[in-house]
Protein backbone atom coordinates (compact mmCIF):
# COMPACT_ATOMS: atom_id res chain seq x y z
CA UNK A 1 0.00 0.00 0.00
CA UNK A 2 1.28 3.45 -1.23
CA UNK A 3 -0.58 6.21 1.54
CA UNK A 4 1.33 7.98 4.21
CA UNK A 5 0.84 10.11 6.95
CA UNK A 6 3.51 12.91 7.25
CA UNK A 7 4.12 15.47 10.13
CA UNK A 8 6.60 17.29 8.25
CA UNK A 9 6.06 19.43 4.85
CA UNK A 10 7.27 17.41 1.89
CA UNK A 11 7.38 18.23 -1.84
CA UNK A 12 4.38 16.35 -3.54
CA UNK A 13 6.03 16.59 -7.27
CA UNK A 14 9.13 15.23 -6.19
CA UNK A 15 7.16 12.45 -4.29
CA UNK A 16 5.34 11.39 -7.66
CA UNK A 17 8.42 11.70 -9.63
CA UNK A 18 10.46 9.31 -6.97
CA UNK A 19 7.28 6.59 -6.59
CA UNK A 20 6.49 6.52 -10.17
CA UNK A 21 10.20 5.88 -10.64
CA UNK A 22 9.94 2.60 -8.10
CA UNK A 23 6.43 1.71 -8.66
CA UNK A 24 4.94 2.38 -11.86
CA UNK A 25 5.88 -0.37 -14.43
CA UNK A 26 8.27 1.72 -16.95
CA UNK A 27 6.79 1.50 -20.27
CA UNK A 28 3.25 -0.01 -19.23
CA UNK A 29 1.63 3.65 -17.64
CA UNK A 30 0.59 5.56 -20.12
CA UNK A 31 -1.11 8.43 -17.95
CA UNK A 32 -1.18 9.74 -14.68
CA UNK A 33 -3.17 11.95 -13.14
CA UNK A 34 -2.23 13.81 -9.84
CA UNK A 35 -4.16 16.22 -7.41
CA UNK A 36 -2.77 18.65 -4.66
CA UNK A 37 -4.53 19.80 -2.23
CA UNK A 38 -2.26 23.10 -0.73
CA UNK A 39 -3.12 25.20 2.32
CA UNK A 40 -4.08 28.89 1.55
CA UNK A 41 -3.76 32.07 3.58
CA UNK A 42 -7.29 32.68 3.55
CA UNK A 43 -11.17 30.94 4.36
CA UNK A 44 -14.64 32.72 4.69
CA UNK A 45 -12.89 36.02 3.80
CA UNK A 46 -10.54 36.00 6.91
CA UNK A 47 -6.47 35.70 7.06
CA UNK A 48 -5.68 31.78 8.23
CA UNK A 49 -1.95 32.10 9.79
CA UNK A 50 -1.67 28.35 10.19
CA UNK A 51 -3.77 25.11 10.46
CA UNK A 52 -3.33 22.04 12.91
CA UNK A 53 -4.45 19.02 11.55
CA UNK A 54 -5.52 16.32 13.66
CA UNK A 55 -5.91 12.80 12.74
CA UNK A 56 -7.18 9.68 14.77
CA UNK A 57 -3.89 7.63 13.77
CA UNK A 58 -4.69 3.87 13.43
CA UNK A 59 -8.42 4.90 11.93
CA UNK A 60 -6.76 7.28 9.71
CA UNK A 61 -3.94 5.06 8.33
CA UNK A 62 -6.60 2.43 8.06
CA UNK A 63 -9.20 4.62 5.67
CA UNK A 64 -6.61 5.91 3.61
CA UNK A 65 -5.22 2.19 2.69
CA UNK A 66 -8.96 1.42 2.25
CA UNK A 67 -9.08 4.14 -0.25
CA UNK A 68 -6.62 3.00 -2.21
CA UNK A 69 -8.20 -0.18 -2.43
CA UNK A 70 -10.88 0.68 -3.12
CA UNK A 71 -10.16 2.74 -6.20
CA UNK A 72 -7.60 0.22 -7.44
CA UNK A 73 -11.09 -2.20 -7.49
CA UNK A 74 -12.87 -0.04 -9.22
CA UNK A 75 -10.65 1.25 -11.79
CA UNK A 76 -7.56 -0.61 -13.71
CA UNK A 77 -4.53 1.24 -11.75
CA UNK A 78 -0.75 0.40 -11.89
CA UNK A 79 0.43 2.38 -9.10
CA UNK A 80 -1.26 4.70 -6.34
CA UNK A 81 0.31 7.08 -3.62
CA UNK A 82 -1.75 8.80 -1.58
CA UNK A 83 0.19 11.34 0.74
CA UNK A 84 -1.72 13.37 4.05
CA UNK A 85 -0.35 15.63 6.16
CA UNK A 86 -0.66 16.32 9.77
CA UNK A 87 0.49 18.71 12.51
CA UNK A 88 1.04 22.67 12.32
CA UNK A 89 0.35 23.74 8.32
CA UNK A 90 1.24 26.92 6.96
CA UNK A 91 -0.19 28.68 4.20
CA UNK A 92 1.41 26.80 1.04
CA UNK A 93 2.64 23.83 2.47
CA UNK A 94 0.83 20.83 0.38
CA UNK A 95 -1.83 18.99 2.92
CA UNK A 96 -2.73 16.20 0.40
CA UNK A 97 -0.94 14.73 -2.48
CA UNK A 98 -2.92 11.89 -4.53
CA UNK A 99 -1.20 10.05 -8.01
CA UNK A 100 -3.05 7.20 -10.14
CA UNK A 101 -0.86 6.07 -12.89
CA UNK A 102 -2.86 3.30 -15.16
CA UNK A 103 -2.90 2.23 -19.05
CA UNK A 104 -5.01 4.56 -20.31
CA UNK A 105 -6.34 8.21 -19.15
CA UNK A 106 -9.97 7.51 -18.25
CA UNK A 107 -9.05 4.96 -15.22
CA UNK A 108 -6.43 7.69 -13.71
CA UNK A 109 -8.37 11.24 -13.96
CA UNK A 110 -11.46 9.21 -12.54
CA UNK A 111 -9.97 7.57 -9.89
CA UNK A 112 -7.72 10.79 -8.77
CA UNK A 113 -10.51 12.57 -8.69
CA UNK A 114 -12.97 10.19 -6.96
CA UNK A 115 -10.02 9.57 -4.52
CA UNK A 116 -9.74 13.58 -3.18
CA UNK A 117 -13.53 13.38 -3.12
CA UNK A 118 -14.10 10.81 -1.03
CA UNK A 119 -11.37 11.23 0.94
CA UNK A 120 -12.63 14.31 2.19
CA UNK A 121 -16.03 12.98 3.19
CA UNK A 122 -14.43 10.13 5.17
CA UNK A 123 -10.58 10.47 6.28
CA UNK A 124 -10.43 11.45 10.02
CA UNK A 125 -8.92 14.13 9.53
CA UNK A 126 -10.36 17.68 11.21
CA UNK A 127 -8.56 21.18 10.36
CA UNK A 128 -8.69 23.86 12.91
CA UNK A 129 -7.52 27.29 11.65
CA UNK A 130 -5.61 29.72 13.36
CA UNK A 131 -7.27 32.82 12.32
CA UNK A 132 -6.76 36.36 12.81
CA UNK A 133 -9.93 36.30 15.20
CA UNK A 134 -8.65 33.24 16.73
CA UNK A 135 -8.92 29.48 16.89
CA UNK A 136 -11.74 28.09 14.58
CA UNK A 137 -12.85 24.58 13.86
CA UNK A 138 -13.97 24.13 10.21
CA UNK A 139 -16.69 21.80 10.34
CA UNK A 140 -17.57 21.77 7.02
CA UNK A 141 -16.18 20.52 3.95
CA UNK A 142 -15.93 23.01 1.38
CA UNK A 143 -17.98 21.71 -1.75
CA UNK A 144 -15.25 21.86 -4.11
CA UNK B 1 -15.62 -5.52 30.86
CA UNK B 2 -13.45 -2.63 29.63
CA UNK B 3 -14.99 -0.31 27.00
CA UNK B 4 -12.18 2.43 25.70
CA UNK B 5 -13.61 5.97 24.34
CA UNK B 6 -11.83 8.72 22.49
CA UNK B 7 -12.97 12.04 21.37
CA UNK B 8 -11.35 13.78 18.40
CA UNK B 9 -11.24 17.80 17.31
CA UNK B 10 -13.17 20.11 18.78
CA UNK B 11 -15.24 17.10 20.99
CA UNK B 12 -11.68 16.65 22.53
CA UNK B 13 -11.16 20.01 23.73
CA UNK B 14 -15.08 20.19 24.76
CA UNK B 15 -14.42 17.22 26.82
CA UNK B 16 -11.24 18.46 27.77
CA UNK B 17 -9.91 15.32 27.74
CA UNK B 18 -8.93 12.62 25.03
CA UNK B 19 -9.69 9.21 26.25
CA UNK B 20 -11.29 7.83 29.62
CA UNK B 21 -12.52 4.42 30.29
CA UNK B 22 -16.01 2.71 30.76
CA UNK B 23 -16.39 -0.89 32.97
CA UNK B 24 -19.96 -1.57 30.98
CA UNK B 25 -21.89 0.03 27.98
CA UNK B 26 -24.56 -1.44 25.54
CA UNK B 27 -24.49 0.26 23.19
CA UNK B 28 -22.84 3.51 21.51
CA UNK B 29 -25.13 5.78 22.59
CA UNK B 30 -24.85 4.37 26.05
CA UNK B 31 -20.95 5.02 26.03
CA UNK B 32 -21.82 8.79 24.91
CA UNK B 33 -24.20 9.17 27.90
CA UNK B 34 -21.88 7.65 30.73
CA UNK B 35 -18.88 10.12 28.73
CA UNK B 36 -20.97 12.79 29.22
CA UNK B 37 -23.42 12.74 32.04
CA UNK B 38 -25.71 12.32 29.33
CA UNK B 39 -25.45 15.54 27.55
CA UNK B 40 -27.14 15.62 23.79
CA UNK B 41 -25.02 14.50 21.34
CA UNK B 42 -24.11 17.43 18.95
CA UNK B 43 -26.27 16.12 15.32
CA UNK B 44 -23.63 16.14 12.73
CA UNK B 45 -21.37 14.09 15.39
CA UNK B 46 -19.78 11.07 14.11
CA UNK B 47 -19.57 7.60 16.17
CA UNK B 48 -16.47 4.86 15.07
CA UNK B 49 -16.44 1.45 16.65
CA UNK B 50 -13.45 -0.85 16.92
CA UNK B 51 -11.61 2.23 13.14
CA UNK B 52 -15.01 1.37 11.40
CA UNK B 53 -18.23 4.25 11.59
CA UNK B 54 -20.59 3.04 12.97
CA UNK B 55 -24.28 4.56 14.37
CA UNK B 56 -25.11 5.58 18.02
CA UNK B 57 -27.55 2.39 18.60
CA UNK B 58 -24.92 0.20 17.25
CA UNK B 59 -24.12 -2.51 20.01
CA UNK B 60 -20.90 -2.48 21.98
CA UNK B 61 -18.40 -5.45 23.06
CA UNK B 62 -15.96 -5.68 26.06
CA UNK B 63 -12.64 -4.14 24.27
CA UNK B 64 -14.08 -2.34 22.18
CA UNK B 65 -12.62 1.63 21.25
CA UNK B 66 -15.30 3.78 20.19
CA UNK B 67 -14.83 7.07 18.96
CA UNK B 68 -16.84 10.57 19.06
CA UNK B 69 -15.70 13.44 16.83
CA UNK B 70 -17.55 16.22 14.43
CA UNK B 71 -17.40 15.91 10.52
CA UNK B 72 -14.00 15.40 8.94
CA UNK B 73 -12.53 17.85 6.69
CA UNK B 74 -9.48 16.56 5.45
CA UNK B 75 -7.68 16.85 2.06
CA UNK C 1 0.05 31.94 -22.43
CA UNK C 2 1.65 29.05 -20.73
CA UNK C 3 1.94 26.16 -23.59
CA UNK C 4 4.67 25.11 -24.71
CA UNK C 5 5.64 22.18 -27.76
CA UNK C 6 8.97 20.91 -27.06
CA UNK C 7 11.28 18.55 -29.45
CA UNK C 8 13.22 17.27 -26.39
CA UNK C 9 12.52 15.09 -23.55
CA UNK C 10 11.13 16.83 -20.63
CA UNK C 11 10.42 15.96 -16.75
CA UNK C 12 6.67 16.83 -16.06
CA UNK C 13 7.15 16.88 -12.41
CA UNK C 14 10.18 19.28 -12.50
CA UNK C 15 8.28 21.47 -15.22
CA UNK C 16 4.69 21.28 -12.64
CA UNK C 17 7.36 22.58 -9.55
CA UNK C 18 8.73 25.18 -11.18
CA UNK C 19 5.85 26.69 -12.89
CA UNK C 20 4.38 26.77 -9.81
CA UNK C 21 6.81 28.56 -8.03
CA UNK C 22 6.86 31.27 -10.80
CA UNK C 23 3.17 31.93 -11.55
CA UNK C 24 0.75 30.34 -9.38
CA UNK C 25 -0.15 33.43 -6.61
CA UNK C 26 1.28 31.98 -4.11
CA UNK C 27 -0.70 31.13 -0.78
CA UNK C 28 -3.70 31.77 -3.14
CA UNK C 29 -4.05 28.36 -4.88
CA UNK C 30 -5.35 25.85 -2.48
CA UNK C 31 -5.50 22.65 -5.34
CA UNK C 32 -3.56 21.57 -8.37
CA UNK C 33 -4.65 19.28 -10.65
CA UNK C 34 -2.41 17.82 -13.44
CA UNK C 35 -1.92 14.63 -16.44
CA UNK C 36 0.83 13.53 -18.02
CA UNK C 37 0.69 11.11 -20.80
CA UNK C 38 2.84 9.11 -21.39
CA UNK C 39 4.56 6.79 -24.55
CA UNK C 40 4.26 3.04 -23.89
CA UNK C 41 6.42 -0.05 -25.45
CA UNK C 42 2.64 -1.51 -26.77
CA UNK C 43 -0.18 -0.27 -28.96
CA UNK C 44 -3.19 -2.65 -30.02
CA UNK C 45 -0.99 -5.85 -28.55
CA UNK C 46 1.55 -4.81 -31.27
CA UNK C 47 5.18 -3.53 -29.30
CA UNK C 48 5.82 0.00 -30.05
CA UNK C 49 9.79 0.86 -30.44
CA UNK C 50 9.34 4.30 -31.00
CA UNK C 51 7.00 7.02 -32.41
CA UNK C 52 7.30 10.15 -34.38
CA UNK C 53 4.80 13.01 -33.10
CA UNK C 54 4.41 15.22 -36.18
CA UNK C 55 2.16 19.17 -35.41
CA UNK C 56 1.11 21.82 -37.87
CA UNK C 57 3.74 24.00 -35.92
CA UNK C 58 1.21 27.52 -36.25
CA UNK C 59 -1.84 26.03 -35.94
CA UNK C 60 -0.74 23.36 -33.22
CA UNK C 61 0.74 26.63 -30.95
CA UNK C 62 -2.54 28.53 -31.69
CA UNK C 63 -4.41 25.64 -30.69
CA UNK C 64 -2.96 25.04 -27.42
CA UNK C 65 -3.52 28.65 -26.79
CA UNK C 66 -6.94 28.47 -27.72
CA UNK C 67 -7.24 25.38 -25.35
CA UNK C 68 -5.67 27.50 -22.17
CA UNK C 69 -7.93 30.32 -23.16
CA UNK C 70 -11.10 28.40 -23.23
CA UNK C 71 -10.44 26.76 -19.90
CA UNK C 72 -9.56 29.68 -18.30
CA UNK C 73 -13.06 31.44 -19.17
CA UNK C 74 -14.94 28.20 -18.33
CA UNK C 75 -13.05 27.74 -14.79
CA UNK C 76 -11.35 30.04 -12.54
CA UNK C 77 -8.11 29.34 -12.90
CA UNK C 78 -5.32 31.08 -11.04
CA UNK C 79 -2.27 29.42 -13.79
CA UNK C 80 -2.40 26.40 -16.10
CA UNK C 81 0.54 24.83 -17.76
CA UNK C 82 -0.18 22.91 -21.03
CA UNK C 83 3.19 21.03 -22.22
CA UNK C 84 3.60 19.18 -25.59
CA UNK C 85 6.20 17.05 -27.31
CA UNK C 86 6.76 16.87 -30.96
CA UNK C 87 9.51 14.99 -32.84
CA UNK C 88 11.13 11.40 -31.79
CA UNK C 89 9.61 9.99 -28.63
CA UNK C 90 10.49 6.50 -26.87
CA UNK C 91 8.56 4.13 -24.69
CA UNK C 92 8.50 6.22 -20.93
CA UNK C 93 9.11 10.01 -22.72
CA UNK C 94 6.20 12.09 -21.56
CA UNK C 95 4.19 13.23 -24.74
CA UNK C 96 2.06 15.78 -22.72
CA UNK C 97 1.80 17.48 -19.64
CA UNK C 98 -1.15 19.32 -18.37
CA UNK C 99 -1.78 21.40 -14.88
CA UNK C 100 -4.17 23.92 -13.69
CA UNK C 101 -4.42 25.53 -10.12
CA UNK C 102 -7.42 27.01 -8.77
CA UNK C 103 -8.46 28.42 -5.24
CA UNK C 104 -10.82 25.58 -4.81
CA UNK C 105 -10.77 21.25 -6.25
CA UNK C 106 -13.34 21.06 -8.56
CA UNK C 107 -11.89 23.79 -11.01
CA UNK C 108 -8.44 22.42 -11.30
CA UNK C 109 -10.03 18.72 -11.79
CA UNK C 110 -12.49 19.62 -14.25
CA UNK C 111 -10.26 21.83 -15.92
CA UNK C 112 -7.71 19.21 -16.07
CA UNK C 113 -10.11 16.48 -17.46
CA UNK C 114 -11.15 19.26 -20.17
CA UNK C 115 -8.48 19.93 -21.33
CA UNK C 116 -6.56 16.73 -22.26
CA UNK C 117 -9.72 15.18 -23.54
CA UNK C 118 -9.82 18.51 -25.57
CA UNK C 119 -6.75 18.80 -27.23
CA UNK C 120 -6.60 14.94 -27.80
CA UNK C 121 -9.60 15.66 -30.21
CA UNK C 122 -8.75 19.04 -31.88
CA UNK C 123 -4.76 20.24 -31.50
CA UNK C 124 -3.54 19.05 -34.67
CA UNK C 125 -1.09 16.64 -33.87
CA UNK C 126 -0.56 13.22 -35.49
CA UNK C 127 1.08 10.00 -34.19
CA UNK C 128 3.21 7.60 -36.60
CA UNK C 129 3.94 4.63 -34.05
CA UNK C 130 7.36 2.51 -35.58
CA UNK C 131 6.22 -1.34 -34.13
CA UNK C 132 7.83 -4.42 -34.72
CA UNK C 133 5.19 -4.88 -38.51
CA UNK C 134 6.16 -1.22 -39.88
CA UNK C 135 5.89 2.13 -39.16
CA UNK C 136 1.88 2.83 -38.71
CA UNK C 137 -0.03 6.05 -38.92
CA UNK C 138 -2.62 6.17 -35.58
CA UNK C 139 -6.02 7.47 -37.20
CA UNK C 140 -8.22 7.12 -34.26
CA UNK C 141 -7.75 8.34 -30.56
CA UNK C 142 -8.61 5.58 -27.80
CA UNK C 143 -11.68 6.44 -25.72
CA UNK C 144 -9.77 7.09 -22.75
CA UNK D 1 -3.85 35.18 -56.58
CA UNK D 2 -1.90 32.44 -54.52
CA UNK D 3 -3.11 30.17 -52.13
CA UNK D 4 -0.59 28.32 -50.52
CA UNK D 5 -1.52 24.38 -49.62
CA UNK D 6 -0.53 21.85 -47.29
CA UNK D 7 -0.34 18.31 -46.30
CA UNK D 8 0.11 16.38 -43.03
CA UNK D 9 1.20 12.98 -41.64
CA UNK D 10 -0.43 10.03 -44.18
CA UNK D 11 -2.23 13.09 -46.12
CA UNK D 12 1.43 14.35 -46.75
CA UNK D 13 3.27 10.83 -47.18
CA UNK D 14 0.82 9.85 -49.58
CA UNK D 15 0.84 13.10 -51.49
CA UNK D 16 4.50 12.74 -51.71
CA UNK D 17 4.61 16.59 -50.85
CA UNK D 18 4.11 18.89 -47.98
CA UNK D 19 3.35 22.12 -49.78
CA UNK D 20 2.30 23.80 -52.95
CA UNK D 21 0.74 26.44 -54.33
CA UNK D 22 -1.78 26.87 -56.46
CA UNK D 23 -3.03 30.18 -58.50
CA UNK D 24 -6.36 30.38 -57.85
CA UNK D 25 -9.48 28.41 -56.41
CA UNK D 26 -12.89 28.64 -55.11
CA UNK D 27 -13.13 26.90 -52.41
CA UNK D 28 -11.50 24.15 -50.15
CA UNK D 29 -12.55 21.60 -52.34
CA UNK D 30 -11.53 23.48 -55.56
CA UNK D 31 -8.26 23.04 -53.34
CA UNK D 32 -8.10 19.67 -53.13
CA UNK D 33 -9.29 18.50 -56.43
CA UNK D 34 -6.49 20.86 -58.39
CA UNK D 35 -4.11 19.48 -55.65
CA UNK D 36 -4.86 15.64 -55.81
CA UNK D 37 -6.01 15.26 -59.62
CA UNK D 38 -9.52 15.59 -58.67
CA UNK D 39 -9.01 12.08 -56.17
CA UNK D 40 -11.98 11.42 -53.59
CA UNK D 41 -10.74 12.74 -50.04
CA UNK D 42 -10.64 10.33 -47.38
CA UNK D 43 -13.53 10.24 -45.81
CA UNK D 44 -11.99 11.30 -42.12
CA UNK D 45 -9.92 14.01 -43.72
CA UNK D 46 -9.88 17.41 -41.61
CA UNK D 47 -9.14 20.90 -43.27
CA UNK D 48 -8.10 23.72 -42.14
CA UNK D 49 -8.20 27.31 -43.61
CA UNK D 50 -5.31 29.86 -41.99
CA UNK D 51 -4.81 28.13 -39.05
CA UNK D 52 -8.80 27.38 -37.94
CA UNK D 53 -10.89 23.96 -38.59
CA UNK D 54 -12.76 24.54 -41.47
CA UNK D 55 -15.45 22.55 -44.43
CA UNK D 56 -14.47 20.92 -47.88
CA UNK D 57 -17.19 23.67 -49.24
CA UNK D 58 -15.87 26.47 -47.52
CA UNK D 59 -14.17 29.21 -49.93
CA UNK D 60 -10.84 30.61 -50.28
CA UNK D 61 -9.39 33.70 -51.04
CA UNK D 62 -6.19 35.29 -52.10
CA UNK D 63 -3.59 34.14 -50.34
CA UNK D 64 -5.23 31.53 -47.69
CA UNK D 65 -3.34 28.48 -46.55
CA UNK D 66 -4.89 25.79 -47.19
CA UNK D 67 -4.45 22.12 -45.40
CA UNK D 68 -5.73 18.84 -45.01
CA UNK D 69 -4.68 16.14 -43.05
CA UNK D 70 -5.90 13.05 -40.92
CA UNK D 71 -7.90 12.87 -37.77
CA UNK D 72 -5.60 14.28 -34.78
CA UNK D 73 -4.13 11.93 -32.07
CA UNK D 74 -1.97 14.02 -29.54
CA UNK D 75 -1.88 13.65 -26.52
Amino acid sequence: MATRILDQTFDPWHAFAQHQQSHAEANKFGATATFVGTMRDFNDEDTVQSMLLEHYPEMTARYLEQLEQDARQRWDLLACLIIHRVGDIHPNDPIVAIACWSAHRRAALDACAWLIETLKHQAPFWKKEMRQQGAYWVEKNTEG
Amino acid sequence: MTIHVKFFASLREKMGHAELTLSSAASAADVWAQSTDSATPPDNMLVAINLEYAQLDDAVHEGDEVAFFPPVTGG
